[in-house]
């Protein structure tokens, strides 16, 4: 067995098959196809390009806590398994990515949420500007407090739950510079738990509701879960991330009390990426989505934000403009 | 706690009697066949066609790419294993291998990548860096034990998330890791000098890590210094009576000292085979419960150096080849969990039969021979008289 | 036992010192510790660590720990330890779940016991009738309940994804109820407002357990509490310990070891299965993978923390669970901790000065002084050691105060019927 | 195989006495007897009615009770407790059951305090706590197995009067001894057993020690005689106020050992008669460098060694035989060839530098085997395999390897069969002749009376009295190890002599019995 490769007799088989139709590769992070959040975005537009641009797909996930070389096996058996584009969806992947695209340099990669100055050119990075979305999520926030108090959850104290909480800061403040901003990160890395655990942001939430704080912004995974039901019970607005928190089945019974979610649209990104392959001028280089290209939004589920949407509308016409410039590092 | 040292090795002639040889490997292969069948039914029972996950396993498992993955794999639940087992010897529970593994892989990519000296300076010194501060962190642990009495149980729990506080404090940018990330979202550590990578081989199957042959010398370095050296007659003595090694002289105190500091040095070397050999930096995307696996390494390995590799290498060929499973027929690789729980504890059950019956086999046979002994000395004193 | 003679009587010589912890010291120490904490919140105007908000989460935070240390206690009173708590911990987190979902979250309560019952079942058939090492044995259940919910949520809930499922989470289950008195609860938190010295302070404790207290902290307190009296106020619980102590001698007095160690290993299991079922329906109401995050270990060390007793356990997981909720709600309270903390070991460099002990007490005058030091050179703590502080707090608890302990003498022991020496 | 064809036959409200050499079968039988073990064959009757015995509780529930050679304690548990276990229905776990306990301590005089922790107890007690917990159930049928090995003269006393007690209120007793006036004194009928099977019954009315010692040995009856005395003048062992305290559980600090002060001088024997738990086994420790001292000091050969660790005083010249063997002796899984490393790792022929040299300790270990007559098939079988008293002849083989000056012998013989007695006395002695100097710490009296040159007496961590062994009765020294007598102790000449008679009837039964060998076998 020592000679041969596992992918010795299947590359015929997998490549050739469809000659018509392009196949699609994804590999998730941690949680996978029904994560309620980022990855499920994912799965959106993957179901999307299935449906309507009839490419064939597979998808495998991460396991928690995993070697980097799962990661990379995982990548290199989507790819010698003939299919191309390889979607990795998530920051984790960065270093698997450019490793195999390398050595595979006719097969296309993209990968979700992180960019490289050391990447091939056939990875394609699809990120997003959180911050933007969350300075429309902390002007929201800011308008709707009437205690001029609001809080900010991150799940894990990374790189990227920063450029929320900056977003969501400068947000708040252009509402109101007084205004007071509690912060929370359930973990630090590498503990990534506190994506994880519903009980941690439930606790957070009550010590921010305790303060005083009455709208609670949490970019925290399905920690999030537990701080939108501990506002939630206490009448206060929460305020969601990722996927529409609203229409979670999960978060049925506290809709009344989610102000809004901060969508990413990864589904958008996905697909996007998918037809442009497909079309045959692929996307190349870093791709953000942002504001303006409906990247990032708000959820209008509930129609809560119906009374303050004239400031929104100010400040994404001040982004989408440049006028406004927001920074992706909490100021303190 | 434990009783973490194996039966007392037999007489040579007995070592080589054809029914211990059987029973001996009877048990493992036995409990490897139960953990089979226990996790056919559970695939079954879910719809899943067993047959054909254990297919997808093997042949992955046996394709050259997945060998040399596989070996990679075992080098370094090779390490972790050891790191366990010199604990287990001494019968300390050092649940603080997690800890000091990612302290250990930390200050060495820190190192490495502030350092630029020959290989062959940089790689011993990133080596020994590794091992001093996996090697402190657990002599916290035993420090604790030895003045204060604390359980190294608790401690080393406690340790062990203490240590990842430590590893998110210093990877706070500008501290170990660069103040501005190539990488936009990912902390880590800059990459490793060039001079810090460790050699490795190519083959059909990929890039096979020389750390391999580390791991080789960690295991026969374990042996030695348990079978050969006093200082492994003072440890082995002290794992199997403390109280009869204290009366002997053997300083137990500095013993648990000892000990617990070269567990946690074998434990900084864990991530080093992933760090010198395959990501050259150190991330939050760094492998987790190595430390765990690597008690179920030992456990399953029976603490010694060859039993550690057989286990080493059947989980790691569990992992690598579970990973497959998903990609090809939708399995969900957690069943991959369930083999490795159902296999210790099937092992374990096993062994312990079998050692029973062992024992009543040596039994009943110093028995025989001391009543033919007396038998005969009855008889001299006959024909004396 | 090997012999007679290994245990030694200790009636040479006539007790010098005594230093008993009793009743009234230990009221005096609990005053004691309210008075400063009071001061500093008066000194600092942080009066977050006597919040009710505050207490109610730590109680919260601290009953799955508790009750997996109830089920260390069981387990490790009849001999077996139980390092396989975690993934009894996890087999009621999926099973309440689960149940809860499908009936409701008061069955799913039951469901998760029954789960983690049957995780005991499994260590108490390995260690007890096989005999196997006790340790070795949890670390194969940690691997195999674990990996069984992970798997079978996967396959299980596909047809779920409707009523909230995932890919490793289950569909969430109903709340149980939480319960406040409704006169009691309003008047304390009028007076907890005020910032009175002491007298706030004394109300925020008990508002918080008066206000939205979860029927599950209730319950588990009745179970310590009960586990208290069972075993050592009853013939059941007699039995069960001396089978912990000395099987042999339990033996040899017609006490059927065997079954009361399956018992007590099972019991194990099943508190440990509660303190699972808390997590995935109170603490949140779904499964999910993971969720344990080491809560077993924890509760084993709280349990080793309380001396193998209730009382000491309710402490240790006290002290975890309010660090723990303390850190996660309000991260300047961890600073005001520090002051906290500096005073203390203050007074307890005085007291060992009294003692003569002058080189511990230096040492406690110099962790004094630095932890001062820190909080007079900072504003906060950094957020990594925050997240940190329950460990290192029971780590320095554990330290100062570990020689105290004592196990169960024949815990971990393997027994087998009719080998007695 | 332990026993087979065992027949013995006890009358209702007798005392009846089982004798035999060590690893006879007593303990087995009796084990048997209380359901402890099955036998493969044969059947036991009760009153006339033949019974099955599962479990001791099957044994409890039939009247029978039993008084365990190694006590049978929960250390961390009450008296009370203790006594209660397994027998709650009886008279439930309150005030009720604890004036029970009272009431029976009162009327045998057992003086119980029902609230005591086990852990606090003397010996004495504790064997008084094994007696009330039968007792308390009422038992008819009462086994005692070796009941008195651990006991002072005085306390064997007070234990044959409630003996007498016991049956003359009906009860049965099943008593095992291997002290022949012990069972002379109190028994009504005596069985012997031997290698597992009964050889016969005796009369103790008619039947006279060295009879009865003809029938239980099968090897010669020893008693350790005095002899020639080869003390030298300088000094081996030297302690100076020694002094140690301990602080328990409860944070309550003990004084187990205070200011004691003792020398050995070149070829002398010192022995230490005291009560077991008197300090005897820190001053060990102390003296192995086990335990802290917080004041005193330890000079050997002149060297002072208070600050030296164990092994380094075991590398200048101290053997050590302690007290409990599988506890500081052995590694009872580890083969006989490690065990005879254990002690000595440092020393030739166990280890070359730092690295360890098997093959030239396998060597010593096969030597040892021989020159000691250690029973075994072999060097590779693990320590735990071995009877009690080849384990000890091992042990004594290693420590006297390596030339001792100073031999630590902590109950040497204890737990040994008589054959294997003598040995170890005789080799003691012939190294004692070299020049070895010897803590001798011993239960068995006339072992401490016979063996040593001095005697010293413990009592509550303090060197109360000393004898002149010539002088001393074994009756006097139990007193004074009461803490009833103090300073110099000298018996009345008449005892001493008679004792003298005593130890030498038993030791010329022993050389006759060599001579008229024949009916011996059966
Ligand atoms: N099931 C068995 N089969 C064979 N031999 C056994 C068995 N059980 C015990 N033995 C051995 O039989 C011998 C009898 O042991 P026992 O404890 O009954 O002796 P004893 O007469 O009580 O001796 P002692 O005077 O030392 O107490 C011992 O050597 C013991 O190890
Ligand atoms: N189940 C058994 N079957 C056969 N032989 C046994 C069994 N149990 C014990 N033995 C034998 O008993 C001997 C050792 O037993 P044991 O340690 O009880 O001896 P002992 O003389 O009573 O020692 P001690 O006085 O230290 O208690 C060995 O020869 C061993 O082979
Ligand atoms: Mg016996
Ligand atoms: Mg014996």
């Amino acid at each position: 067995a020592c000679g041969a490769k596992s992918t010795d007799n299947n590359t015929s088989s997998g490549a050739s098959s469809g000659a018509s139709s392009v196949k699609v590769g994804m590999a998730y992070d941690i949680g996978g196809r029904g994560d309620q959040s980022f990855n499920d975005s994912a799965a959106r537009g993957l179901d999307q390009a299935k449906d309507q641009l009839g490419v064939q797909v597979t998808e495998a996930e991460a396991k928690t806590g995993e070697a980097e070389a799962d990661k990379e096996a995982r990548l290199k058996s989507l790819v010698s398994a003939g299919y191309n584009p390889v979607i990795a969806v998530g920051f984790v992947y960065q270093a698997a990515v450019e490793k195999v695209a390398k050595e595979n340099p006719n097969v296309k990669f993209a990968i979700i949420d992180s960019a490289s100055d050391t990447q091939p050119s056939n990875v394609t990075s699809l990120t997003f500007s959180e911050q933007e979305g969350s300075y429309l999520a902390g002007v929201a926030a800011a308008s709707k407090s009437k205690a001029k108090h609001i809080g900010f959850i991150g799940g894990v104290q990374s790189e990227l739950i920063k450029k929320f909480e900056a977003g969501y800061k400068a947000g708040a403040k252009s509402v109101d510079p007084n205004i007071v901003v509690e912060t929370t990160y359930l973990t630090t890395p590498p503990d990534f738990s506190g994506f994880n655990d519903p009980g941690k942001g439930k606790e957070a939430a009550q010590g921010q509701l305790d303060k005083g704080a009455d709208v609670i912004y949490s970019a925290a995974g399905s920690s999030g879960n537990g701080s939108i039901e501990a506002v939630a019970s206490k009448g206060k607005w929460a305020i969601g991330v990722d996927s529409d928190q609203a229409t979670q089945p999960a978060l049925s019974k506290y809709k009344a009390n989610i102000l809004t979610s901060m969508v990413k649209n990864v589904n958008v990104a996905v697909f996007d990426y998918i037809k442009a392959y497909k079309d045959g001028n692929p996307l190349t280089g870093v791709k953000n989505f942002d504001l303006k290209a409906e990247g990032v939004s708000l959820a209008q589920t509930g129609g809560f934000l119906k009374d303050i949407q004239p400031k929104i509308d100010a400040a994404t016409q001040a982004i989408t403009s440049g006028a406004t410039k927001i920074p992706t590092t909490p100021e303190n | 706690m434990t009783s973490p040292n194996p039966p007392a090795k037999r007489s040579f002639a007995s070592r080589f009697d054809g029914e211990k040889i059987l029973l001996a490997l009877a048990a493992p292969v036995l409990a490897v066949l139960l953990s089979v069948v226990l996790c056919s039914v559970l695939l079954a029972v879910s719809g899943k066609d067993p047959f054909d996950a254990f297919d997808v396993m093997i042949r992955y498992g046996t394709a050259s790419d997945g060998q040399v993955l596989t070996l990679n794999r075992t080098t370094v639940y090779y390490i972790a294993g050891c790191a366990a087992a010199f604990g287990f010897r001494m019968n300390l529970f050092n649940i603080g291998v997690e800890g000091q593994y990612r302290l250990g892989v930390l200050f060495a990519a820190y190192v490495g990548s502030q350092v630029d000296l020959p290989a062959v300076i940089q790689v011993p010194l990133l080596l020994v860096t590794a091992m001093l501060v996996g090697g402190l962190w657990a002599s916290v642990a035993g420090v604790l034990k030895v003045y204060r009495g604390v359980s190294e149980v608790i401690s080393t729990i406690m340790l062990n998330a203490i240590a990842t506080a430590v590893v998110g404090l210093l990877l706070i940018p500008g501290r170990f890791a660069p103040a501005k990330s190539a990488n936009a979202n990912a902390i880590q550590t800059a990459p490793v000098s060039e001079s810090s990578h460790f050699f490795s081989i190519e083959t059909a199957g990929g890039t096979l890590w020389g750390f391999i042959f580390v791991a080789i010398l960690i295991g026969v370095l374990f042996q030695f210094t348990l079978t050969r050296t006093r200082f492994g007659f003072d440890l082995r003595a002290t794992g199997r009576s403390e109280t009869a090694a204290k009366a002997s002289g053997v300083n137990v105190k500095r013993m648990v000292l000892t000990s617990m500091a070269v567990s946690g040095a074998i434990a900084g070397l864990i991530g080093i085979p992933e760090l010198l050999q395959s990501s050259f930096y150190f991330g939050q995307s760094i492998q987790l419960n190595l430390g765990f696996i690597g008690i179920s390494v030992a456990l399953l390995g029976r603490n010694s150096p060859i039993g550690i590799a057989f286990s080493a290498l059947l989980f790691a060929f569990l992992d690598v080849s579970g990973t497959q499973l998903p990609l090809q027929g939708d399995y969900p690789q957690e069943i991959v969990l369930v083999m490795q729980g159902t296999i210790v504890i099937c092992v374990v059950v096993a062994y312990e039969l079998v050692r029973r019956y062992g024992l009543k086999r040596q039994q009943q046979k110093v028995g025989a021979e001391l009543a033919a002994q007396a038998a005969a000395a009855a008889a001299n004193k006959e024909v004396a008289a | 036992m090997s012999t007679a003679t290994t245990a030694r009587p200790k009636t040479p010589g006539a007790p010098t010192k005594k230093s008993k912890l009793t009743w009234p010291i230990v009221l005096l120490l609990i005053a004691g510790a309210l008075v400063l904490v009071s001061a500093v919140g008066a000194a600092t105007g942080n009066h977050g660590l006597t919040a009710s908000g505050q207490v109610n989460a730590a109680l919260g935070a601290a009953v799955p720990i508790a009750m997996a240390g109830l089920g260390g206690l069981w387990s490790e009173r009849a001999g077996v330890v139980n390092i396989g708590l975690e993934g009894m911990m996890v087999a009621g987190t999926f099973c309440g779940a689960w149940v809860g979902f499908l009936v409701n979250p008061w069955v799913g309560l039951l469901a998760g016991m029954a789960g983690g019952a049957l995780g005991g079942l499994l260590h108490a058939l390995v260690t007890v009738t096989f005999g196997v090492d006790h340790i070795v044995s949890g670390v194969g259940i940690n691997l195999l309940i674990p990996g069984i919910c992970a798997y079978v949520n996967r396959i299980y809930y596909r047809d779920y994804v409707a009523n909230g499922a995932g890919a490793n989470q289950s569909p969430p289950a109903d709340s149980l109820p939480n319960i406040t008195i409704p006169g009691l609860s309003d008047w304390l938190a009028d007076i907890e407002k005020h910032h009175w010295f002491l007298v706030s302070d004394v109300a925020g404790i008990v508002g918080g357990v008066v206000t939205d207290l979860s029927v599950v902290i209730v319950i588990a307190a009745v179970l310590i509490i009960a586990s208290y009296f069972l075993l050592w106020r009853t013939v059941f619980g007699l039995r069960l310990r001396s089978c912990g102590e000395n099987p042999t001698a339990a033996e040899s007095l017609g006490v059927n070891v065997y079954k009361y160690k399956y018992f007590a290993v099972v019991a194990s299991g099943a508190f440990a299965g509660l303190a699972g079922a808390y997590l995935s329906l109170v603490a949140a109401h779904f499964y999910k993978d993971g969720q344990t995050q080491g809560r077993g270990f924890i509760g084993l060390a709280a349990m080793i923390f309380g001396n193998w007793m209730p009382g000491g356990l309710a402490v240790g997981s006290g002290l975890f669970g309010f660090t723990d909720s303390l850190q996660l709600r309000d991260a300047d309270n961890v600073h005001v901790l520090l002051l906290v903390i500096a005073l203390a070991m203050g007074l307890l460099a005085m007291w060992h000065g009294y003692r003569r002990k002058y080189t511990t007490a230096v040492i406690s005058l110099v962790v004094a002084g630095g932890l001062g030091l820190w909080f007079a050179l900072t504003d906060s703590v950094e957020r990594p050691l925050i997240v940190a502080t329950p460990y290192v707090i029971t780590l320095v608890v554990l330290a100062l105060a570990s020689q105290r302990l004592r196990p169960p003498k024949a815990d971990g022991q393997i027994y087998r019927k009719g080998e007695a020496k | 195989m332990a026993n087979h064809d065992i027949d013995i036959t006890v009358r209702r409200g007798t005392v009846h006495a089982l004798m035999g050499e060590n690893g006879a079968g007593k303990s087995t039988l009796m084990k048997i007897l209380y359901g402890m073990q099955r036998p493969d064959e044969g059947t036991i009757a009760i009153n006339g009615k033949q019974v099955q015995l599962g479990t001791p509780a099957d044994a409890i529930d039939l009247g029978i009770g039993m008084v365990h050679q190694h006590f049978m304690l929960a250390d961390n548990l009450t008296v009370w407790e203790n006594i209660v276990l397994g027998g709650e229905k009886l008279h439930g776990m309150g005030g009720k059951a604890k004036a029970k306990i009272q009431e029976i301590s009162d009327q045998y005089g057992l003086g119980v305090r029902p609230d005591a922790l086990i852990e606090d107890l003397g010996v004495a007690d504790r064997q008084r706590v094994e007696i009330l917990k039968v007792l308390y159930r009422g038992a008819n049928i009462l086994i005692l197995d070796e009941p008195t090995a651990v006991l002072v003269p005085q306390e064997v006393d007070a234990l044959f009067d409630n003996l007498r007690e016991l049956k003359a209120e009906g009860v049965t007793v099943i008593f095992i001894s291997h002290k022949l006036h012990e069972v002379l004194a109190v028994a009504d009928a005596i069985s012997v057993i031997r290698r597992g099977t009964t050889v016969g019954d005796a009369d103790p009315k008619t039947v006279t020690a060295r009879q009865l010692a003809e029938m239980m040995v099968g090897a010669e009856l020893p008693s350790p005689a005095s002899r020639e005395s080869t003390v030298m003048p300088d000094e081996m062992l030297g302690v100076n106020g020694l002094r140690i305290a301990k602080t328990d559980a409860e944070g309550i600090e003990r004084v187990v050992l205070d200011d004691v002060s003792l020398r050995i001088r070149r070829g002398e024997v010192l022995g230490i008669a005291g009560v077991e738990g008197n300090g005897q086994a820190e001053l060990v420790e102390a003296i192995m460098g086990m335990i802290p001292l917080d004041a005193g000091t330890v000079t050997l050969d002149g060297k002072d060694v208070t600050n030296a660790l164990t092994r380094a005083r075991r590398e200048a010249g101290i053997g050590y035989i302690p007290e409990d063997r599988h506890r500081h002796g052995l590694l009872l899984e580890a083969p006989l060839w490690e065990n005879r490393i254990l002690g000595h790792v440092t020393e030739t022929p166990n280890s070359k530098g730092v690295l360890l040299d098997p093959a030239g300790a396998r060597k010593d270990t096969q030597r040892i085997v021989e020159e000691y007559d250690v029973r075994t098939p072999g060097i590779e079988v693990t320590a735990a395999s071995l009877s009690g008293g080849n384990q000890q002849k091992l042990i004594i083989g290693r420590e006297m390897s390596h030339d001792p000056k100073l031999l630590v012998a902590a109950h040497p013989t204890r737990g040994v069969d008589v054959g294997a007695q003598a040995q170890i006395w005789e080799q003691i002695r012939s190294a004692q002749r070299e020049g070895l100097a010897v803590l001798l710490i011993s239960a068995d009296l006339d072992e401490l009376i016979g063996l040593s040159d001095t005697i010293r007496v413990i009592y509550r961590g303090r060197l109360v009295a000393d004898a002149d062994p010539a002088t001393v009765t074994a009756e006097d020294l139990g007193t004074a190890m009461t803490g009833a007598a103090r300073g110099h102790i000298e018996s009345e000449p008449d005892a001493v002599a008679e004792q003298k008679a005593t130890a030498a009837e038993g030791t010329e039964a022993a050389s006759d019995r060599s001579a008229d060998d024949t009916q011996a076998g059966e």
